[in-house]
């Protein structure tokens, strides 16, 4: 048992989880009404979404879900993995591995709402 | 010369005591235990941390080896005890006749003894029977039982002393003459035997001393004595209360953790391995508790327990026999050299019977070594496990 | 009194039901569901990518995904995300010390409220369309 | 009496572990560790069980029984099982096994170490746990001044970190017990607590499972604790932003 403590997680990380979380639940809530209830029969044609994307507060909000969601995902991924006690080093790697992932998708999430939004046909 | 080896017999109180003692003295220690730590009478007992005053009317010699063992524990070892001080009360005339004697008693060797009143003795345990008629502060205490023991052999151990627990004696090595050279150990914990030689054997075994002594042809006279304890849930109260009379079932009520715990009883038996429980004598405890705390009654039986004392002597009714100890040279006893035993005693006197014990051990290799546990404190109980 | 083998197998112990309690069971279903969000996620992120190809290619995956099978696939989904949801605002005042005396029947809560909101998607999906 | 079976895991070295069963004749109102005993006594002499005190003060005893968590010696066997059933009983979960039923609570005991758990404390610091009880009002105190010294409820029997699912695949986490006895002790001018409750191995690895608090055998309430201690760094930390 080492007295010194453990760096890697504590409260900032911990609490960005939960907020997101929090977050999360609210924009599902906003996310679920819209498709499933608003759209009478949900946003099921290639038409519908890319006029859904037209509304920027939607754009705004779905961009931001998007982000919340890989935030929470991977926080919560790498909660699970520090259970499993790896090495300091493995979890360092899988901190950068979780950073890269996490820039990526976000990135790639974004381009793909614009590029959506530009599909006017 | 190098190091001389000493081999003890069992790790309760006296064992891991005495091992502590060997090993600041400067021997190789080695201890074999054939269970866990405490596993016999030490971690059954009561953990009534003594003044004296339960033995200072019949018993004197047992009752000054507590008070000055009493002051040395609470010295040595203050993480495992509660310091609370202890109550002798007085519930009925025969009681408050008793009261006299009890403090002549108490004076006499040299235990500090106040008298407070009823409603003082209420103020401090509120839960105490209302009806009191006099109540006496003395210093008792009560300690941990698993934890003194843990403490003595982290220390021994800190002190080069080695351990094999679940390693019981199967026999004893002997040489031509028929004198001790070490023991055969039969070590449960992955099914091996094995020899280990010594230059003296102690056998620290309690209320089982004959059983290693039979091995060696050699004999102590002891009568196991086992006792009934009932652990109730509640905390009823904060210091040892013992009823102001001579001694006798179900007469103390001590506070542990969360608990409170009435005790004893005093009987014969044959088996020390195993000895069941009597629900006649749980009734008995409940009863006699009941007289001196009332709310027992409310709370809720948490645990029933036997433990065995090894009183020295041969049989006789247990309260009559002292509660002193002694320690055997088996050379002196049965010409059997190479094996020390030490029996009898209290929890509250172990450090003492191990430095006699230990004195003896020094006298036969013609060692000078003083004894220093009085004054070296022990390392925490948790060192054990380092 | 040594040994070193830790008496546990580890990453299956997360999952053995053996001897839990009702805590026990909220911490397993939560970890399964974050299991299956996290990997629904990535997929549905990967799926979406189709939009960017043009109205065929995301239309005839919507047609697809008109199948029982997928229905199901999404009500589980679903199902996960409310519990994980509901849970997750348990988990959130017990963090404050909010009710922690009463996280067992918080539990049952989220579990019932769960079961309740399954059901009415079921209801809404398999009678649409 | 009853006659019952014990199903008890076997394992000695290195070999792999089995169930020996022992048919015996009990009184059901006799504790799970009485009949542990009996076995040893007249059975199988190289069955391995740690235990002491025999009434919940020493923690020593702790075993899983049909799966859960107990101090053996205050289980009664009415509790578990009925007359003719079959009791089964396995070592402490995520600790090192010694033999049989003997596992290594050296990590437990370390741990409580690293986190000064206090082996005594006075009677006004006894925690006040969940809702239900708070510490005495007033702490009756001896006549020789100063106040009621007791030993803490917390036994140190590891039954809290066997019951819990982190400890199942993390041994570095501290746990429930020294987590507890980090609140016990309160963060308040204990800066190296703090750093400790908030880190890797602390609160936040803790996913409140509360199997912890379930299986307690003292009433400590690891799992309110640990929640408890995570609200008051929660404080602390949103402070040093709202400066």
């Amino acid at each position: 048992m080492q007295s010194t403590p453990k760096s890697g997680e504590n409260f900032w990380l911990w609490f960005l989880k939960i907020a997101s979380g929090i977050l999360i639940l609210f924009i599902l809530a906003i996310h679920l009404t819209v498709n499933h209830f608003t759209a009478p029969n949900g946003l099921l044609s290639h038409r519908e979404v890319v006029a859904y994307f037209q509304n920027p507060l939607v754009l705004f909000m779905e961009g931001l879900f998007l982000l919340l969601l890989v935030i929470h995902s991977l926080l919560g991924l790498r909660g699970i993995i520090l259970d499993l006690n790896p090495p300091e080093s493995t979890r360092r790697l899988i901190d950068i591995i979780f950073l890269v992932v996490g820039t990526i998708v976000s990135l790639y999430g974004w381009w793909l709402l614009f590029a959506v939004r530009s599909l006017t046909s | 010369m190098s190091k001389p080896h000493a081999i003890v017999i069992g790790a309760g109180f006296t064992g891991t005591a005495i091992a502590h003692d060997l090993a600041l003295r400067g021997f190789d220690v080695t201890v074999v235990e054939r269970g866990p730590i405490a596993s016999g009478t030490s971690g059954r007992t009561h953990g009534l941390l003594h003044s004296g005053g339960r033995y200072a009317v019949k018993d004197q010699e047992s009752a000054i080896e507590c008070i000055e063992e009493n002051v040395i524990l609470r010295k040595i070892v203050p993480e495992v005890i509660e310091p609370n001080g202890g109550l002798f009360v007085a519930i009925t005339e025969d009681d408050l006749a008793y009261k006299e004697t009890f403090i002549k008693g108490c004076e006499d060797c040299g235990i500090p003894v106040d008298e407070i009143t009823p409603q003082e003795a209420l103020r401090l345990e509120p839960n105490l029977n209302p009806k009191l008629l006099a109540a006496l502060i003395v210093p008792d205490g009560t300690f941990d039982p698993l934890r003194l023991a843990l403490s003595f052999a982290a220390t021994a151990k800190k002190n080069g002393a080695v351990f094999h627990l679940f390693t019981e004696v199967v026999d004893m090595l002997l040489d031509g003459q028929g004198n001790v050279t070490g023991v055969k150990v039969w070590d449960r914990t992955n099914n091996t035997r094995y020899d280990i030689h010594s230059d003296i054997v102690v056998n620290a075994t309690g209320a089982w001393v004959g059983q290693i002594t039979k091995m060696a042809h050699a004999h102590v006279p002891i009568s196991p004595t086992p006792g009934i304890m009932v652990a109730y849930d509640r905390r009823l109260v904060n210091r040892a209360i013992n009823r102001l009379n001579r001694p006798s079932d179900g007469d103390i009520v001590l506070p542990q953790r969360r608990l409170a715990v009435v005790g004893t009883t005093s009987f014969s038996i044959d088996d020390v391995d195993y000895v069941p429980i009597d629900r006649q004598q749980v009734e008995l405890m409940l009863q006699r508790g009941a007289e001196l705390i009332p709310a027992i009654r409310q709370a809720k039986e948490r645990g029933v327990y036997m433990a065995t004392r090894p009183l020295i002597g041969a049989s006789g009714p247990g309260r009559s026999i002292s509660r002193t100890f002694k320690a055997y040279d088996h050379k002196d006893l049965d010409n059997v050299d190479g094996l020390v035993t030490i029996t009898g005693g209290k929890a509250t006197t172990c450090r003492a019977m191990a430095e006699k014990t230990v004195d003896i051990v020094c006298g036969k290799l013609g060692l000078n070594i003083p004894c220093t546990t009085a004054e070296v404190p022990l390392a925490s109980y948790r060192a054990f496990y380092d | 009194m040594k040994a070193d083998k830790h008496n546990s197998k580890g990453f299956w112990d997360w999952f053995n039901p053996a001897g839990r309690d009702a805590g026990g069971w909220a911490f397993i279903l939560n970890r399964l569901s974050a299991l299956g969000l996290a990997f629904y996620l990535y997929l549905h992120l990967f799926v979406l990518g189709k939009l960017a190809q043009g109205p065929d290619a995301f239309d005839q995956f919507v047609a697809a995904a008109k199948s029982p099978l997928y229905t199901v696939g999404e009500l589980l989904v679903i199902a996960a995300a409310l519990y994980h949801g509901l849970n997750g605002v348990r988990l959130v005042l017990n963090s404050f010390n909010i009710g922690v005396p009463r996280q067992k029947q918080m539990f049952y809560t989220a579990l019932l409220l769960t079961v309740i909101g399954t059901i009415i998607f079921a209801a809404r999906m398999f009678t649409a369309s | 009496m009853w006659k019952i079976t014990y199903r008890i895991r076997r394992q000695k070295g290195d070999e792999a572990s089995h169930y020996d069963t022992f048919q015996v004749e009990v009184d059901p109102e006799e504790y799970v560790l009485d009949g542990i005993e009996k076995i040893w006594a007249f059975e199988d002499r190289s069955l391995t069980f740690r235990h002491a005190c025999h009434h919940s003060t020493c923690g020593a005893c702790g075993m899983r029984v049909n799966g859960v968590e107990k101090l053996t010696c205050i289980t009664k066997i009415k509790d578990v099982t009925q007359d003719g059933g079959t009791l089964t009983v396995d070592p402490l979960r995520n600790f090192p096994v010694v033999s049989d039923l003997v596992v290594d609570l050296g990590p437990l005991y370390r741990k409580m170490e690293a986190v000064h758990a206090p082996p005594v404390h006075p009677l006004s610091m006894t925690p006040w746990e969940g809702e239900d009880i708070r510490p005495p009002k007033e702490v009756p105190t001896p006549p020789e001044g100063g106040e009621y010294i007791r030993l803490p409820d917390c036994l140190e029997c590891g039954i809290c970190i066997s019951a819990c699912p982190v400890a199942a695949s993390d041994p570095d986490y501290l746990g429930p017990a020294p987590l507890a006895a980090i609140q016990i002790q309160g963060l308040e001018g204990h800066p190296e607590l703090l750093a400790l409750a908030d880190s890797q191995q602390g609160v936040w690895r803790c996913h409140s499972a509360f199997e912890c608090s379930a299986v307690c055998p003292s009433s400590v309430d690891p799992g309110w604790r640990i929640m408890d201690l995570r609200r008051q760094v929660t404080a602390r930390r949103l402070k040093t932003i709202i400066g």
